[in-house]
Protein backbone atom coordinates (compact mmCIF):
# COMPACT_ATOMS: atom_id res chain seq x y z
CA UNK A 1 0.00 0.00 0.00
CA UNK A 2 2.86 2.07 1.29
CA UNK A 3 4.43 1.52 -1.94
CA UNK A 4 1.42 1.66 -3.91
CA UNK A 5 1.31 5.62 -2.75
CA UNK A 6 5.15 6.46 -3.50
CA UNK A 7 4.73 4.95 -7.15
CA UNK A 8 1.30 7.16 -7.73
CA UNK A 9 3.01 10.15 -5.92
CA UNK A 10 6.47 9.10 -8.70
CA UNK A 11 3.65 8.91 -11.49
CA UNK A 12 1.60 12.53 -10.57
CA UNK A 13 5.07 14.07 -9.79
CA UNK A 14 6.82 12.73 -13.37
CA UNK A 15 3.51 14.14 -15.41
CA UNK A 16 3.50 17.39 -13.69
CA UNK A 17 7.01 18.21 -14.41
CA UNK A 18 6.78 16.61 -18.31
CA UNK A 19 3.77 18.98 -18.22
CA UNK A 20 5.17 22.15 -16.57
CA UNK A 21 8.31 21.52 -18.32
CA UNK A 22 6.65 21.21 -21.80
CA UNK A 23 4.11 24.17 -21.59
CA UNK A 24 6.72 26.86 -20.21
CA UNK A 25 10.37 25.95 -21.92
CA UNK A 26 10.35 26.30 -25.78
CA UNK A 27 13.80 28.45 -25.71
CA UNK A 28 17.13 26.59 -26.44
CA UNK A 29 19.18 29.30 -27.09
CA UNK A 30 20.56 29.30 -23.42
CA UNK A 31 21.37 26.25 -20.99
CA UNK A 32 19.98 28.01 -18.11
CA UNK A 33 16.51 28.70 -17.25
CA UNK A 34 15.30 32.43 -17.92
CA UNK A 35 13.14 34.35 -15.24
CA UNK A 36 9.82 34.13 -17.36
CA UNK A 37 10.34 30.73 -17.79
CA UNK A 38 11.10 29.77 -14.26
CA UNK A 39 7.96 31.92 -13.14
CA UNK A 40 5.92 29.92 -15.41
CA UNK A 41 7.06 26.54 -13.97
CA UNK A 42 6.48 28.15 -10.45
CA UNK A 43 2.89 29.00 -11.46
CA UNK A 44 2.03 25.53 -13.47
CA UNK A 45 3.67 23.87 -9.92
CA UNK A 46 1.06 25.76 -8.14
CA UNK A 47 -2.04 25.24 -10.46
CA UNK A 48 -0.85 21.62 -10.77
CA UNK A 49 -1.35 20.82 -6.66
CA UNK A 50 -4.58 23.02 -6.34
CA UNK A 51 -5.47 20.85 -9.47
CA UNK A 52 -4.22 17.67 -7.93
CA UNK A 53 -6.02 18.65 -4.64
CA UNK A 54 -9.39 19.74 -5.39
CA UNK A 55 -9.37 16.41 -7.93
CA UNK A 56 -8.20 14.44 -5.08
CA UNK A 57 -11.22 15.73 -2.92
CA UNK A 58 -13.73 15.29 -5.69
CA UNK A 59 -12.34 11.85 -6.37
CA UNK A 60 -12.88 10.91 -2.77
CA UNK A 61 -15.95 11.74 -2.54
CA UNK A 62 -17.34 10.01 -5.85
CA UNK A 63 -15.44 7.28 -4.27
CA UNK A 64 -17.45 6.99 -0.95
CA UNK A 65 -20.51 7.74 -2.86
CA UNK A 66 -20.16 4.86 -5.40
CA UNK A 67 -19.27 2.31 -2.40
CA UNK A 68 -21.92 3.28 -0.28
CA UNK A 69 -24.10 2.87 -3.32
CA UNK A 70 -22.90 -0.58 -4.03
CA UNK A 71 -23.32 -1.59 -0.18
CA UNK A 72 -27.03 -1.01 -0.18
CA UNK A 73 -27.09 -3.00 -3.29
CA UNK A 74 -25.76 -5.72 -1.70
CA UNK A 75 -27.71 -5.58 1.20
CA UNK A 76 -30.69 -6.13 -0.07
CA UNK B 1 -14.56 -4.79 -10.27
CA UNK B 2 -13.16 -7.53 -13.30
CA UNK B 3 -14.33 -10.69 -11.69
CA UNK B 4 -15.75 -12.30 -14.52
CA UNK B 5 -18.62 -14.77 -12.85
CA UNK B 6 -15.86 -17.19 -11.08
CA UNK B 7 -17.33 -19.28 -9.47
CA UNK B 8 -16.44 -19.48 -5.28
CA UNK B 9 -12.98 -17.40 -5.08
CA UNK B 10 -10.26 -18.33 -2.59
CA UNK B 11 -9.19 -16.08 0.23
CA UNK B 12 -6.14 -15.66 -2.02
CA UNK B 13 -8.00 -14.70 -4.56
CA UNK B 14 -10.05 -11.65 -2.70
CA UNK B 15 -6.96 -10.77 -1.35
CA UNK B 16 -5.19 -10.48 -4.86
CA UNK B 17 -8.73 -8.84 -6.23
CA UNK B 18 -8.75 -6.67 -3.41
CA UNK B 19 -5.24 -5.64 -4.11
CA UNK B 20 -5.97 -5.10 -7.95
CA UNK B 21 -8.86 -3.19 -6.65
CA UNK B 22 -6.91 -0.63 -4.98
CA UNK B 23 -3.97 -0.41 -8.24
CA UNK B 24 -7.18 0.57 -10.38
CA UNK B 25 -8.59 3.05 -8.00
CA UNK B 26 -4.90 3.94 -7.57
CA UNK B 27 -4.57 4.32 -11.19
CA UNK B 28 -7.48 5.62 -11.83
CA UNK B 29 -6.89 8.97 -10.22
CA UNK B 30 -3.60 9.96 -11.57
CA UNK B 31 -5.46 9.15 -15.12
CA UNK B 32 -7.75 11.26 -14.05
CA UNK B 33 -5.83 14.37 -13.10
CA UNK B 34 -4.07 14.13 -16.58
CA UNK B 35 -6.89 13.83 -18.66
CA UNK B 36 -8.79 16.75 -16.69
CA UNK B 37 -5.98 18.89 -16.08
CA UNK B 38 -6.05 18.19 -20.02
CA UNK B 39 -9.23 19.31 -20.85
CA UNK B 40 -9.82 22.11 -17.71
CA UNK B 41 -5.98 24.19 -17.62
CA UNK B 42 -5.23 26.97 -19.26
CA UNK B 43 -1.64 26.49 -20.58
CA UNK B 44 0.02 29.77 -20.33
CA UNK B 45 -0.08 29.27 -16.97
CA UNK B 46 -0.38 33.30 -16.93
CA UNK B 47 -2.04 32.74 -13.34
CA UNK B 48 -0.63 30.46 -10.52
CA UNK B 49 -4.30 29.70 -9.11
CA UNK B 50 -7.01 28.26 -10.78
CA UNK B 51 -10.06 30.57 -12.46
CA UNK B 52 -13.22 29.69 -11.36
CA UNK B 53 -14.20 28.59 -14.47
CA UNK B 54 -11.41 26.12 -14.50
CA UNK B 55 -12.73 25.16 -10.85
CA UNK B 56 -16.01 24.16 -12.15
CA UNK B 57 -14.52 22.59 -14.97
CA UNK B 58 -12.43 20.29 -13.17
CA UNK B 59 -15.41 19.21 -10.70
CA UNK B 60 -17.79 18.24 -13.78
CA UNK B 61 -14.75 16.70 -15.43
CA UNK B 62 -14.37 14.64 -12.27
CA UNK B 63 -17.49 13.71 -12.43
CA UNK B 64 -17.71 12.47 -16.01
CA UNK B 65 -14.47 10.61 -15.93
CA UNK B 66 -15.89 8.84 -13.14
CA UNK B 67 -19.18 8.09 -14.95
CA UNK B 68 -17.40 7.25 -17.99
CA UNK B 69 -15.05 4.90 -15.96
CA UNK B 70 -17.99 2.82 -14.40
CA UNK B 71 -19.50 2.84 -17.38
CA UNK B 72 -17.04 1.71 -19.63
CA UNK B 73 -16.27 -1.17 -16.42
CA UNK B 74 -19.73 -2.18 -16.36
CA UNK B 75 -19.69 -2.55 -20.59
CA UNK B 76 -16.81 -4.53 -20.47
CA UNK B 77 -17.70 -7.19 -17.93
CA UNK B 78 -21.15 -7.67 -19.75
CA UNK B 79 -19.49 -7.66 -23.29
CA UNK B 80 -16.75 -10.05 -21.60
CA UNK B 81 -19.17 -12.43 -20.32
CA UNK B 82 -21.11 -12.39 -23.51
CA UNK B 83 -17.81 -12.70 -26.02
CA UNK B 84 -15.36 -14.61 -23.23
CA UNK B 85 -13.27 -11.30 -23.41
CA UNK B 86 -9.72 -12.02 -22.37
CA UNK B 87 -9.41 -14.44 -24.51
CA UNK B 88 -7.55 -12.10 -27.33
CA UNK B 89 -5.81 -10.40 -24.71
CA UNK C 1 2.47 -14.91 -15.43
CA UNK C 2 -0.92 -14.06 -13.64
CA UNK C 3 0.14 -10.67 -12.19
CA UNK C 4 1.45 -9.57 -15.75
CA UNK C 5 -1.33 -10.37 -17.67
CA UNK C 6 -3.51 -8.04 -14.73
CA UNK C 7 -0.28 -5.81 -15.39
CA UNK C 8 -1.18 -5.85 -19.15
CA UNK C 9 -5.11 -5.74 -18.79
CA UNK C 10 -5.10 -2.88 -16.29
CA UNK C 11 -2.89 -1.03 -19.18
CA UNK C 12 -5.28 -1.48 -21.75
CA UNK C 13 -8.15 -0.94 -20.19
CA UNK C 14 -6.46 2.47 -18.45
CA UNK C 15 -5.78 3.67 -22.39
CA UNK C 16 -9.39 2.88 -23.48
CA UNK C 17 -10.88 4.51 -20.72
CA UNK C 18 -8.74 7.76 -21.46
CA UNK C 19 -9.29 7.04 -24.74
CA UNK C 20 -12.70 6.90 -25.06
CA UNK C 21 -13.24 9.72 -22.91
CA UNK C 22 -10.89 12.23 -24.84
CA UNK C 23 -12.79 11.05 -27.79
CA UNK C 24 -16.09 11.58 -26.70
CA UNK C 25 -16.19 14.35 -23.81
CA UNK C 26 -15.44 18.08 -24.37
CA UNK C 27 -18.54 19.44 -23.00
CA UNK C 28 -17.90 20.82 -19.17
CA UNK C 29 -21.15 22.30 -19.00
CA UNK C 30 -22.85 20.01 -16.59
CA UNK C 31 -21.51 17.11 -14.60
CA UNK C 32 -23.56 14.47 -16.16
CA UNK C 33 -22.96 12.80 -19.21
CA UNK C 34 -25.46 13.40 -22.01
CA UNK C 35 -27.04 11.04 -24.06
CA UNK C 36 -24.86 11.55 -26.91
CA UNK C 37 -21.62 10.83 -24.91
CA UNK C 38 -22.71 8.02 -23.32
CA UNK C 39 -23.74 6.42 -26.83
CA UNK C 40 -19.90 7.51 -28.37
CA UNK C 41 -18.61 5.88 -25.30
CA UNK C 42 -20.15 2.79 -25.75
CA UNK C 43 -19.74 2.71 -29.13
CA UNK C 44 -15.84 3.44 -28.69
CA UNK C 45 -15.68 0.80 -26.25
CA UNK C 46 -17.18 -1.48 -28.53
CA UNK C 47 -14.73 -0.55 -31.14
CA UNK C 48 -12.01 -1.33 -29.07
CA UNK C 49 -12.98 -4.28 -28.11
CA UNK C 50 -13.32 -5.43 -31.41
CA UNK C 51 -10.05 -4.20 -32.14
CA UNK C 52 -8.44 -5.39 -29.08
CA UNK C 53 -9.46 -8.86 -29.91
CA UNK C 54 -8.58 -8.52 -33.79
CA UNK C 55 -4.65 -7.24 -32.93
CA UNK C 56 -4.71 -9.96 -30.14
CA UNK C 57 -5.12 -12.39 -33.16
CA UNK C 58 -3.15 -11.02 -35.43
CA UNK C 59 -0.57 -10.99 -32.87
CA UNK C 60 -0.26 -14.45 -31.71
CA UNK C 61 -0.32 -15.14 -35.71
CA UNK C 62 3.00 -13.41 -35.92
CA UNK C 63 4.43 -14.66 -32.81
CA UNK C 64 3.49 -18.10 -33.96
CA UNK C 65 5.61 -17.24 -37.31
CA UNK C 66 8.50 -15.74 -36.01
CA UNK C 67 9.16 -17.99 -33.40
CA UNK C 68 8.81 -20.97 -35.80
CA UNK C 69 11.21 -19.18 -37.64
CA UNK C 70 13.38 -18.73 -35.02
CA UNK C 71 13.47 -22.67 -34.26
CA UNK C 72 14.33 -23.37 -37.62
CA UNK C 73 17.63 -20.95 -37.45
CA UNK C 74 19.00 -22.38 -34.46
CA UNK C 75 18.19 -26.08 -35.60
CA UNK C 76 20.03 -25.39 -38.15
CA UNK D 1 16.38 -10.77 -27.28
CA UNK D 2 18.87 -8.21 -25.55
CA UNK D 3 21.41 -11.13 -24.98
CA UNK D 4 24.92 -8.61 -25.72
CA UNK D 5 27.16 -11.73 -26.75
CA UNK D 6 27.70 -12.64 -23.01
CA UNK D 7 29.56 -16.36 -21.81
CA UNK D 8 27.21 -18.92 -20.54
CA UNK D 9 24.46 -17.34 -19.04
CA UNK D 10 23.57 -19.39 -15.33
CA UNK D 11 19.82 -20.52 -15.14
CA UNK D 12 19.01 -18.26 -12.97
CA UNK D 13 19.67 -15.48 -15.22
CA UNK D 14 18.04 -17.66 -18.25
CA UNK D 15 14.84 -17.77 -16.13
CA UNK D 16 15.65 -13.87 -15.89
CA UNK D 17 16.36 -13.76 -19.85
CA UNK D 18 12.74 -15.60 -20.50
CA UNK D 19 10.55 -13.56 -17.60
CA UNK D 20 11.98 -10.23 -19.72
CA UNK D 21 10.81 -11.93 -22.99
CA UNK D 22 7.81 -12.52 -21.87
CA UNK D 23 7.47 -8.63 -21.09
CA UNK D 24 8.95 -7.61 -23.84
CA UNK D 25 6.11 -9.19 -25.68
CA UNK D 26 3.36 -8.22 -23.67
CA UNK D 27 4.52 -4.83 -23.53
CA UNK D 28 5.13 -4.82 -27.20
CA UNK D 29 1.22 -5.97 -27.30
CA UNK D 30 -0.03 -3.10 -25.54
CA UNK D 31 1.64 -0.60 -27.72
CA UNK D 32 0.94 -2.02 -30.62
CA UNK D 33 -3.22 -1.32 -29.25
CA UNK D 34 -2.09 2.12 -28.65
CA UNK D 35 -0.19 2.98 -31.94
CA UNK D 36 -2.42 0.97 -34.30
CA UNK D 37 -5.86 2.37 -32.76
CA UNK D 38 -4.64 5.67 -33.31
CA UNK D 39 -3.30 5.30 -36.57
CA UNK D 40 -6.40 2.90 -37.84
CA UNK D 41 -9.69 4.14 -35.98
CA UNK D 42 -11.99 6.92 -37.17
CA UNK D 43 -11.79 9.10 -33.88
CA UNK D 44 -15.88 9.76 -33.82
CA UNK D 45 -16.91 6.72 -32.81
CA UNK D 46 -20.47 7.33 -35.05
CA UNK D 47 -19.75 3.76 -35.66
CA UNK D 48 -19.31 0.54 -33.26
CA UNK D 49 -18.64 -1.77 -35.46
CA UNK D 50 -15.06 -1.74 -37.43
CA UNK D 51 -15.37 -0.43 -40.88
CA UNK D 52 -13.70 -2.87 -43.77
CA UNK D 53 -11.08 -0.18 -44.21
CA UNK D 54 -10.33 -0.04 -40.29
CA UNK D 55 -10.08 -4.15 -39.88
CA UNK D 56 -7.54 -4.44 -42.88
CA UNK D 57 -5.74 -0.96 -41.87
CA UNK D 58 -5.63 -2.97 -38.39
CA UNK D 59 -4.34 -6.13 -39.98
CA UNK D 60 -1.35 -4.17 -42.20
CA UNK D 61 -0.75 -2.35 -39.06
CA UNK D 62 0.35 -5.23 -36.68
CA UNK D 63 2.36 -6.86 -39.41
CA UNK D 64 3.93 -3.91 -39.98
CA UNK D 65 4.38 -2.96 -36.31
CA UNK D 66 5.87 -6.59 -35.78
CA UNK D 67 8.48 -6.61 -38.25
CA UNK D 68 9.49 -2.41 -37.10
CA UNK D 69 9.87 -4.16 -34.03
CA UNK D 70 12.16 -6.95 -35.60
CA UNK D 71 13.95 -4.84 -37.41
CA UNK D 72 14.79 -2.48 -34.10
CA UNK D 73 15.28 -5.18 -31.58
CA UNK D 74 18.32 -6.82 -34.49
CA UNK D 75 19.56 -2.84 -35.08
CA UNK D 76 20.21 -1.79 -31.65
CA UNK D 77 21.64 -5.25 -30.64
CA UNK D 78 24.09 -4.83 -34.06
CA UNK D 79 24.81 -1.29 -32.83
CA UNK D 80 25.16 -2.19 -29.35
CA UNK D 81 27.36 -4.85 -30.16
CA UNK D 82 29.56 -2.40 -32.10
CA UNK D 83 29.64 0.74 -29.54
CA UNK D 84 28.87 -0.91 -26.34
CA UNK D 85 25.50 0.11 -26.17
CA UNK D 86 24.11 0.57 -22.89
CA UNK D 87 26.74 2.29 -21.37
CA UNK D 88 24.83 5.70 -21.97
CA UNK D 89 21.82 4.26 -20.43
CA UNK E 1 13.93 13.94 -1.46
CA UNK E 2 10.29 13.51 -0.70
CA UNK E 3 11.24 13.40 2.93
CA UNK E 4 8.34 16.11 4.44
CA UNK E 5 10.17 16.80 7.62
CA UNK E 6 9.55 13.34 9.62
CA UNK E 7 11.72 12.80 12.56
CA UNK E 8 14.50 10.30 12.49
CA UNK E 9 13.86 7.62 9.85
CA UNK E 10 14.51 3.85 10.42
CA UNK E 11 17.12 2.08 8.73
CA UNK E 12 14.39 0.29 6.93
CA UNK E 13 13.08 3.60 6.11
CA UNK E 14 16.35 4.71 4.54
CA UNK E 15 16.63 2.19 2.44
CA UNK E 16 13.28 2.79 1.01
CA UNK E 17 14.17 6.32 0.68
CA UNK E 18 17.43 5.47 -1.50
CA UNK E 19 15.75 2.61 -3.43
CA UNK E 20 12.75 5.48 -4.26
CA UNK E 21 15.82 8.25 -4.93
CA UNK E 22 17.25 5.60 -7.44
CA UNK E 23 13.66 5.26 -9.24
CA UNK E 24 13.10 9.05 -9.20
CA UNK E 25 16.15 9.06 -11.00
CA UNK E 26 15.86 6.29 -13.50
CA UNK E 27 13.01 8.19 -13.90
CA UNK E 28 14.03 11.16 -14.76
CA UNK E 29 16.96 10.30 -17.18
CA UNK E 30 13.82 8.03 -19.10
CA UNK E 31 11.36 11.37 -19.38
CA UNK E 32 14.57 13.51 -20.16
CA UNK E 33 14.95 11.36 -23.62
CA UNK E 34 11.41 11.81 -24.12
CA UNK E 35 10.90 15.31 -23.77
CA UNK E 36 14.01 16.69 -25.16
CA UNK E 37 13.87 13.75 -28.34
CA UNK E 38 10.21 15.41 -28.84
CA UNK E 39 11.75 19.23 -28.27
CA UNK E 40 14.92 19.45 -30.56
CA UNK E 41 14.67 16.41 -32.69
CA UNK E 42 13.86 17.08 -36.58
CA UNK E 43 10.90 14.30 -37.20
CA UNK E 44 11.59 13.44 -40.78
CA UNK E 45 14.84 11.27 -40.38
CA UNK E 46 15.95 12.34 -43.40
CA UNK E 47 19.76 11.81 -41.40
CA UNK E 48 20.98 9.35 -39.36
CA UNK E 49 23.18 11.98 -37.70
CA UNK E 50 22.70 14.36 -35.24
CA UNK E 51 22.97 17.67 -37.09
CA UNK E 52 24.82 20.45 -34.77
CA UNK E 53 21.34 22.26 -34.17
CA UNK E 54 20.19 19.01 -32.75
CA UNK E 55 22.96 18.11 -30.66
CA UNK E 56 23.00 21.72 -29.09
CA UNK E 57 19.66 21.71 -28.57
CA UNK E 58 19.74 18.53 -26.65
CA UNK E 59 22.33 19.70 -24.26
CA UNK E 60 20.93 22.69 -23.22
CA UNK E 61 17.44 21.02 -23.07
CA UNK E 62 19.06 18.67 -20.56
CA UNK E 63 20.37 21.14 -18.55
CA UNK E 64 16.84 22.90 -18.37
CA UNK E 65 15.25 20.03 -17.93
CA UNK E 66 17.30 19.10 -14.91
CA UNK E 67 16.83 22.28 -13.50
CA UNK E 68 13.21 22.19 -13.45
CA UNK E 69 13.52 19.55 -12.11
CA UNK E 70 15.04 20.48 -9.02
CA UNK E 71 13.20 23.41 -9.31
CA UNK E 72 9.45 22.07 -8.95
CA UNK E 73 11.03 19.19 -6.25
CA UNK E 74 12.05 21.72 -3.87
CA UNK E 75 8.73 24.06 -4.78
CA UNK E 76 6.64 20.85 -3.70
CA UNK E 77 8.70 20.02 -1.04
CA UNK E 78 7.63 23.75 0.50
CA UNK E 79 4.13 24.33 -0.77
CA UNK E 80 3.99 20.49 0.37
CA UNK E 81 5.33 21.18 3.86
CA UNK E 82 2.88 24.54 4.53
CA UNK E 83 -0.17 23.11 2.82
CA UNK E 84 0.22 19.02 4.58
CA UNK E 85 0.69 18.26 0.70
CA UNK E 86 -0.08 14.03 0.20
CA UNK E 87 -3.39 14.55 1.96
CA UNK E 88 -5.08 14.76 -1.49
CA UNK E 89 -2.72 11.99 -2.96
CA UNK F 1 18.64 -2.72 -9.01
CA UNK F 2 20.04 -4.78 -12.10
CA UNK F 3 15.89 -5.24 -12.51
CA UNK F 4 15.26 -1.42 -12.46
CA UNK F 5 17.64 -1.00 -15.46
CA UNK F 6 15.99 -3.68 -17.20
CA UNK F 7 12.85 -2.02 -16.67
CA UNK F 8 14.47 1.58 -17.94
CA UNK F 9 16.14 -0.39 -21.11
CA UNK F 10 12.20 -1.28 -21.70
CA UNK F 11 10.76 1.76 -21.16
CA UNK F 12 13.28 3.37 -23.46
CA UNK F 13 13.02 1.04 -26.17
CA UNK F 14 9.71 0.86 -26.19
CA UNK F 15 9.75 4.65 -26.38
CA UNK F 16 12.10 4.30 -29.18
CA UNK F 17 9.76 2.25 -31.44
CA UNK F 18 6.52 3.88 -30.50
CA UNK F 19 8.31 6.82 -31.91
CA UNK F 20 9.94 5.20 -35.01
CA UNK F 21 7.01 3.91 -36.04
CA UNK F 22 4.93 6.87 -35.73
CA UNK F 23 7.15 9.08 -37.42
CA UNK F 24 7.98 6.34 -39.99
CA UNK F 25 5.39 4.55 -40.98
CA UNK F 26 1.33 6.20 -42.57
CA UNK F 27 1.09 3.82 -45.19
CA UNK F 28 -1.11 1.08 -44.87
CA UNK F 29 -1.89 0.01 -48.83
CA UNK F 30 0.44 -2.87 -47.86
CA UNK F 31 1.41 -5.38 -45.08
CA UNK F 32 5.19 -5.12 -45.53
CA UNK F 33 7.48 -2.53 -44.57
CA UNK F 34 8.68 -0.36 -47.91
CA UNK F 35 12.21 0.24 -48.48
CA UNK F 36 11.67 4.14 -47.46
CA UNK F 37 10.13 3.26 -44.23
CA UNK F 38 12.57 0.67 -43.58
CA UNK F 39 15.32 3.30 -44.37
CA UNK F 40 13.40 6.31 -42.11
CA UNK F 41 13.54 3.58 -39.11
CA UNK F 42 17.06 2.66 -39.32
CA UNK F 43 17.85 6.07 -39.44
CA UNK F 44 15.80 7.18 -36.63
CA UNK F 45 16.68 4.30 -34.11
CA UNK F 46 20.44 6.01 -35.13
CA UNK F 47 19.29 9.02 -34.22
CA UNK F 48 17.53 8.02 -30.96
CA UNK F 49 20.40 6.18 -29.73
CA UNK F 50 23.07 9.10 -30.27
CA UNK F 51 20.14 11.09 -28.86
CA UNK F 52 20.30 8.49 -25.46
CA UNK F 53 24.44 8.16 -25.23
CA UNK F 54 24.58 12.01 -25.69
CA UNK F 55 22.00 12.73 -22.96
CA UNK F 56 23.35 9.69 -20.80
CA UNK F 57 26.36 11.75 -20.76
CA UNK F 58 24.83 15.25 -19.85
CA UNK F 59 22.69 13.49 -17.34
CA UNK F 60 25.59 12.05 -15.46
CA UNK F 61 27.50 15.11 -15.37
CA UNK F 62 24.62 17.12 -14.27
CA UNK F 63 23.82 14.50 -11.52
CA UNK F 64 27.62 14.79 -10.35
CA UNK F 65 27.73 18.20 -10.53
CA UNK F 66 24.36 18.25 -8.39
CA UNK F 67 25.33 15.36 -5.50
CA UNK F 68 28.82 17.29 -4.93
CA UNK F 69 27.23 20.48 -4.22
CA UNK F 70 24.53 19.12 -2.11
CA UNK F 71 27.15 16.85 -0.18
CA UNK F 72 29.38 20.63 0.38
CA UNK F 73 25.87 21.68 1.86
CA UNK F 74 25.74 19.35 4.07
CA UNK F 75 29.45 19.20 5.20
CA UNK F 76 28.94 23.25 6.12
Amino acid sequence: LQKRQVKEFMTVFGNLVDNCFNACVDDFTSKVLSGRETGCISRCVIKSMTTQARLGERFAELNAAMTAEMQQKMSR
Amino acid sequence: MFGFGRPQPTSAEKIAAIENELKVVAEMHSRMIKVCSAKCLDKTYREGELSKGEAVCLDRCAAKFFEAHQIISDQLQKEGAARGFGGGM
